[in-house]
Formats: structure tokens, sequence, C-alpha cells
């Protein structure tokens, strides 16, 4: 993957949460039409490197850069071509999905108009309930609320952490309609997700975070990386 | 300037209250905040050392 | 830019629309502080006259702090706000949007009812005047300075709290110039050296809590 | 300049904690010495005030804190914008070190203004305006230490409680002048605290050397919390698991 095409390139990153050290010396760079899949134990820092490269955390040392200038001046550019999931859905339980979806494209600066909201709300599986508000929403339906607005968001880089967790089987697999459409048209993903995917003929690209796990055989269960010294 | 007697220095013109009132306190607040420093030196150090060695098992 | 400010009010706007008790509450909280005041101090209208400015905006300060501790709390809670902050816009728009959002919702208000409760102090008519204009002027103060400690405080426990323990203080010119600006009117003095200073104080908070808003946004949300 | 930042802010606490530690004695002693001096000069060189007799020697001790609890609260917002700009941890330690002896400082004004103000003007708390000015300063004070203590993760809690400062600073002139403006326009002139004593040339230097000293003091003082401060944040690296062991 010549390093020309590679959008994304981070640099020796090291990143810390409290006075631990995750990890140091991180390099590796993502093109189009990649699917940067992140792996590794629980608190050994998936999520906050997902957090440095959204720029609202600020790594220890190193620097991610997009398209070739780094985050913290090139700001403006970087947020607009990139979509963030976290745990949390960020949609506002009062309004509806439409709502949700609408003043998230307001605040993007991509206002959009009634019909194409109701379309990525249909496509996503949530036709029935377009004008509940969220809050008696279930958590999976919330879910694709959030998707739906990821979707419709049109960003180049998506950052998906955990995406799948609360979907049921049919969430799932069209997460993976998703991201094979979007990877597919040329975009980029980068994701942590426990569950096994089904994303053959896609380039996905694996990174470890930490040691890798070993399958934890009846007698050693690996120690919880948050009390490791 | 000397005082006739030690019982005029205590007595301050009568305002052996306010006087002595506000060194009083300076002073034992100044003596309270050092020994707090003395004592949370130790303590943080015996702490620092009871965490190295937890961590270190 | 404009256009992000203009989203983040109007959405906060419609989020107050949906849930009205959090705004009554605010509002009632204002009514029956200040209504305590002459049960304590008695009905003698020459006394509440003289106290009525300083009541008023003692409980318009309360008022703000109980309003503000939620103003990014919510939006933290269920994600909403770390989608604000990656917005392509920066987000000293997004804590000035904010703070003019809780002006427009809590701040005004306070102005519509301090006439009622002004007779209810038996202010004539000219303080009452002179009370809303300086309210008018003075509340963007509390929210503007409310947000920073807003974004101070995000995610802490005893976050109200501790936000009137930070932010108080920084209220003591705009108490002492608003709260002054009636006395002035009842003392035949006229309220203009106060109100002017008012209106500078208000001015200097709008020039410079948005950016230490949005820094604390910042560092709050890492 | 970029080299002199890198060096300030990952082998500064290493070194400051050995020169800390060596300069602390010195700053000690000389808090003691000069405070002692200027108690000497207080109680047997200064003469009596015609005007006010002997209550004006609490002056030595009201006017030194009230200047250091001002001073101490801009030493705190200048290591607060050095923090903030070049993100060096150590001058967030420092400010974090300085604020309760800052506080103490405050405190001792307001108690030493109260107790001078009853002989002066008949009450404990008088509404004078760099009395009340204090007052706000130590609730500011307060109010920093208050957001140190209620953030758990040392990096957010020192870029917060630096904002706070710097916000704060900014305010602290604007809330004294408000407050000189309020109290003239309701007691008419004030008797200020400062304009009663004729200042005699000892009463100057009594002053100036309890200020010395109650500034060497501030600066041990500070210098033995950050001491505090830097081994609990470098535990785990190797020279400070050595002063652990060591001693």
């Amino acid at each position: 993957m010549s390093d020309t095409a590679a959008v994304l390139s981070v640099h020796d990153l090291a990143c810390a949460r409290g006075e631990r050290t995750l990890f140091t010396g991180m390099n590796f760079s993502l093109g189009q039409g990649q699917l940067l899949l992140v792996q590794g134990g629980n608190g050994r820092g998936k999520t906050s490197l997902l957090r440095l490269l959204t720029g609202l955390a600020h790594p220890l040392a190193g620097e991610i850069r997009w398209r070739g200038r780094a985050l913290a001046d090139g700001r403006e550019l970087f947020h607009r071509e990139m979509a963030y999931l976290g745990h949390l859905n960020g949609i506002k339980d009062e309004l509806t999905p439409v709502e949700n979806l609408r003043l998230a494209g307001d605040l993007e600066g991509m206002p959009m108009d009634q019909a194409t909201a109701e379309r990525a709300l249909t496509d996503i599986g949530l036709a029935r309930c377009l004008d509940l508000p969220c809050r008696v929403l279930s958590f999976g339906q919330r879910r694709r609320v959030a998707l739906a607005g990821l979707v419709a968001s049109g960003s180049l880089l998506w950052i998906l952490d955990e995406p799948l967790t609360g979907l049921d089987v049919h969430g799932v697999a069209m997460v993976e309609g998703l991201l094979r459409d979007h990877v597919g048209a040329g975009g980029m993903v980068v994701m942590t997700t426990h569950q096994p995917l089904a994303l053959d003929g896609l380039a996905v690209v694996p990174l470890l975070v930490g040691p890798a796990l070993t399958r934890p055989e009846p007698g050693n269960q690996e120690e919880p990386a948050c009390c490791a010294s | 300037m000397h005082w006739g007697s030690w019982s005029e220095f205590w007595a301050m013109g009568g305002y052996g209250l306010y006087v002595w009132g506000s060194y009083g306190v300076a002073f034992f607040a100044v003596l309270i905040e050092i020994i707090s420093l003395i004592r949370g030196q130790k303590h943080t150090l015996q702490r620092l050392r009871r965490m190295r060695n937890w961590e270190s098992e | 830019m404009l256009r992000f400010l203009i989203a983040v009010i109007r959405r906060d706007l419609k989020l107050a629309a949906r849930r009205k008790g959090d705004w009554l509450t605010s509002q009632f909280f204002f009514v029956m502080v200040v209504s305590m005041f002459p049960l304590g101090i008695g009905p003698d209208p020459a006394m509440l006259s003289k106290v009525a400015g300083g009541v008023l905006w003692v409980a318009a300060l309360l008022a703000a702090l109980l309003s503000l501790s939620r103003l990014f709390a919510d939006d933290h809670r269920d994600g909403s706000l770390e989608q604000m902050l990656l917005s392509p816009n920066p987000p000293v728009l997004l804590a000035l949007g904010k703070a003019l959002a809780h002006w427009l919702i809590y701040g005004i208000p306070l102005l519509l009812i301090a006439p009622v409760l002004g007779v209810q102090f038996a202010l004539p008519g000219d303080a009452i005047g002179v009370l809303m204009l300086s309210l008018l002027v003075g509340t963007p103060v509390l929210s503007l300075l409310g947000s920073v400690g807003a974004a101070l405080t995000l995610g802490l426990r005893g976050g109200g709290v501790l936000l009137t323990l930070l932010i108080l203080p920084l209220y003591v010119p705009a108490l002492i110039f608003g709260a002054g600006a009636v006395d002035a009117t009842l003392a035949g003095v006229g309220a203009e050296a106060n109100l002017s200073l008012l209106a500078a104080f208000m001015v200097m908070t709008l020039l410079v809590s948005p950016w230490v808003a949005a820094a604390a946004l910042r560092v709050s949300i890492e | 300049m970029s080299s002199s930042i890198a060096w300030f802010k990952f082998a500064a606490p290493m070194t400051f904690y050995g020169l800390a530690g060596r300069l602390i004695p010195w700053f000690a002693w000389s808090a003691g010495l000069l405070a002692a001096i200027g108690v000497y000069i207080a109680f047997f060189v200064a003469p009596t005030d015609f005007q006010q007799g002997e209550a004006y020697r609490v002056i030595f001790i009201h006017v030194p804190a009230a200047w250091m609890s001002m001073f101490l609260y801009l030493v705190m917002a200048f290591w607060s914008a050095v923090g903030l700009a070049w993100n060096t941890r150590l001058s967030f330690m420092m400010s974090r070190a300085l604020a309760p002896t800052g506080a103490l400082f405050a405190f001792l004004s307001l108690w030493t203004g109260a107790l001078w103000g009853k002989p002066m003007w008949g009450a404990w708390w008088v509404w004078d305006a760099r009395l009340t000015s204090s007052l706000i300063l130590f609730f500011l004070y307060v109010g920093i230490m208050a957001l140190w203590s209620a953030i758990d993760d040392p990096r957010r809690g020192d870029k917060a409680g630096a904002l706070l400062t710097l916000i704060g600073a900014i305010n602290v002139p604007i809330i004294y002048f408000s407050v000189k403006w309020w109290n003239t326009l309701h007691q008419g002139a004030s008797i200020s605290l400062m304009k009663a004593p004729t200042m005699a040339a000892t009463m100057v230097t009594g002053m100036l050397i309890m200020t010395f000293a109650a500034w060497f003091y501030a600066i041990a003082a500070a210098m033995i919390r950050v001491r505090g401060i830097i081994l609990e944040r470098e535990r785990h690296t190797e020279w400070a698991a050595e002063i652990l062991e060591g001693k």
C-alpha cells in the first residue's frame, strides 16, 4: 500500500490514561478503500486510540496526520470528512429520529431535508418509528438511528467503537452491509469489535493494541489488563 | 521603645485582645500549616511506598 | 460559522420546548426564593423596597446557577456533546451558542417575572423599569460566566454545588452594578453609571468566556 | 526553543525535585529570621501611634497577609498561563502547591482585618472595600481548591484549575473596582485601613520585612508541597522509585 495513497497516517503515537502508559511507538497508515480492525484485550487502549484519532483526546507523544497535515492545524477539514460513533449514540431522546438526523445535518453544516432523512431511516429499517421520540425506542433501534446519521453524513472516514453492541442478528448483517458498501466505494473505516465479522473481500488491516489475546484455556484466565503493572 | 513591665507589654495599651488575637491566630495558623506540610510529606511517602509494594507483587 | 451558532441556539430552544418541566422549575425557583424574603424580613414596604434590588438580583444569580449545572451535562451524558465538538466549526461557537441559548431560555423570563415581584416589594414604577433593564443587561453575564463553570465541572460529582462555589465570586461585579442600579434609582441619583458599568462588564465577559469555556470543554471531554 | 521546552517538560520534575530539596531549608530559615526581626520591630522599635495607640501593631500582620494573598494569586495565574501555553506539568504543580498558602494568607488578612476593625470602628466586620475584596479572593482560592479536589484525573485537574485561575485573575481587578465603587457609594468617604496611621519609617520597614518573611515562607511551603506532588505523579519513574526505596 504505497504511502502516497495514505490519507490517515500515525507516527510513533503514544497514549496514556491517568499515569498509566497504554501504548507507545505506534505507526500505521490507512488509505481509501481500507478497513482498520483494532484488536486487543480490555483496557489495552483501543477506545483511547480511537478517541485520539478523532482529535477529542491528545496523545502523550507522536502525531496523527490527515492528508499529510497534522490534526491540530487541519482540524476543520478533518472533522468535515470524518464521523465518529462511540459507545454513546449521540442522539437526543426528546427528538424523533428524523429531527435528530436533520439536527445533526445542520450542525455539520450540511442541512438535510425531510425526505432524505426519512429515506435514510427507512433504508436502515426504522420506517415504522419515524415520528416517535427516541426515548421510546430500544437501544438497538437508537443505535440504528445513529448509524443512519453516520451514513447520511457522507463522511470519508468512519471511526466506530464497538458498533455491533446491542444489535440483533439482522442489525449485525446490516452493519456488515454498510461497511462493505462504504469501504467498497472507496471509504475508510477504523473500528473495534469483539464479535467476529464477515468482511470477506474487503481490504482489512488488522492492528493489535497490547499483547495478543491467547485463547483462554480453562486453566489460565488472562489477567485483566487493568491490574497489570 | 521598651515596655515598662511585662504586664504592660501584654496589656498592649488596652488593645491586648486584638493585637494578641491577631498575632496568636497568625502564629498558630502558620504552625498548623507547617505541621500539616511535614506530616503530609511523610504520609505521601508512606502511601506511595505502600502502592509500590502493592503494584510490584 | 453563523449558521452553526444559530443551529446550536435553535437546537437548545427546541429541546427546552420539549422538556418544559426543567424550564418551569427554574422560574418557580426564582419566584419562591424572592417570596421567602418578605417572610423573613417583614412586610414593611419601606424596608422591602430598599432590599428589593439586592434580593431580586441574588435570586437571579441562584436561579441561573441552578439551571447552568445541566447546560452541558445532558449532552455529555448522551454523547451529543462529543458530536458537536467534532463538527467542523470551532468549539468557541458551540460554547457561545449554548450560553446564548441558556440566556434566552432562563435569562429573559426572569425579566418578565421581575416586575411582578417588584410590585410585591413595593418598588416604584421607575425602579422596576431600571430593574428590568439591569436584568436585561446583566443576565447574559450569568449565562456566559456560568457556561465556563458548567464546562469546568462537566461530569464531576457534586457538579451543581461545585459550579456555584466556582462561579459565584465572579458574579460579584454584576450583582453590585445590577442591584446598585435599582438602589440608585430609588435614591433618585439615576442609574446610568451603574448600567453602563454593568454593560461594560457584560461585553467583557462576552469577549472572554466563550474562549475559556471552549478550552474547558476540550479539557473535560478528553 | 523547542528543545528547552522538551527539557522543561520531561527532565524538569526530577531536577526540580532535587533543587527544591536543597533550597527549602534556606527559604525556611530566612523566613523565620525575617519574621523574628519583623516582630521585634513591630513591638520594640515601632513607636506608639498617636491616633490608635497600640492597636495599629496588627498592621504588621494584616498588610503583609493581604499583599501576599493577592501576590500569590497572581503567581498562580502566571504558572497557569505558562502551563496552558506550553503544557508543562511542573508549572501546573507549582500552581497547585501555592493555593493552600495563598488561601491561608487571605484568611489571615480577613481575621486580622476584623480584629483591627473592632478597636478602630467598633465592629468586628466592616464592609470596607479592601476587606470585602479579600473575602472574595478567599472564595476564589476555595473555589479553585474545590475544583482540584473534585477532579481525579491529574491532567484534567491541572488544566481546569488553570483556566479557572486565569478567568479569576481577569476578574480580581474588576471585583476590587466594583467593591470599591459599591463601598464609596454606600458609606461615603470610607476610612480605609491604609490611611489611618501616619506611616513612620520604622513601621514601613517593619511591614516590608514581615512581607519578605511571608514571601519566603510561602516559597518554602510551596516547594515542600510541590515535591510531594512530583513524587506522587512520577512514582512510576525509576528515579522516584529510588527515592521511595531509599528513605
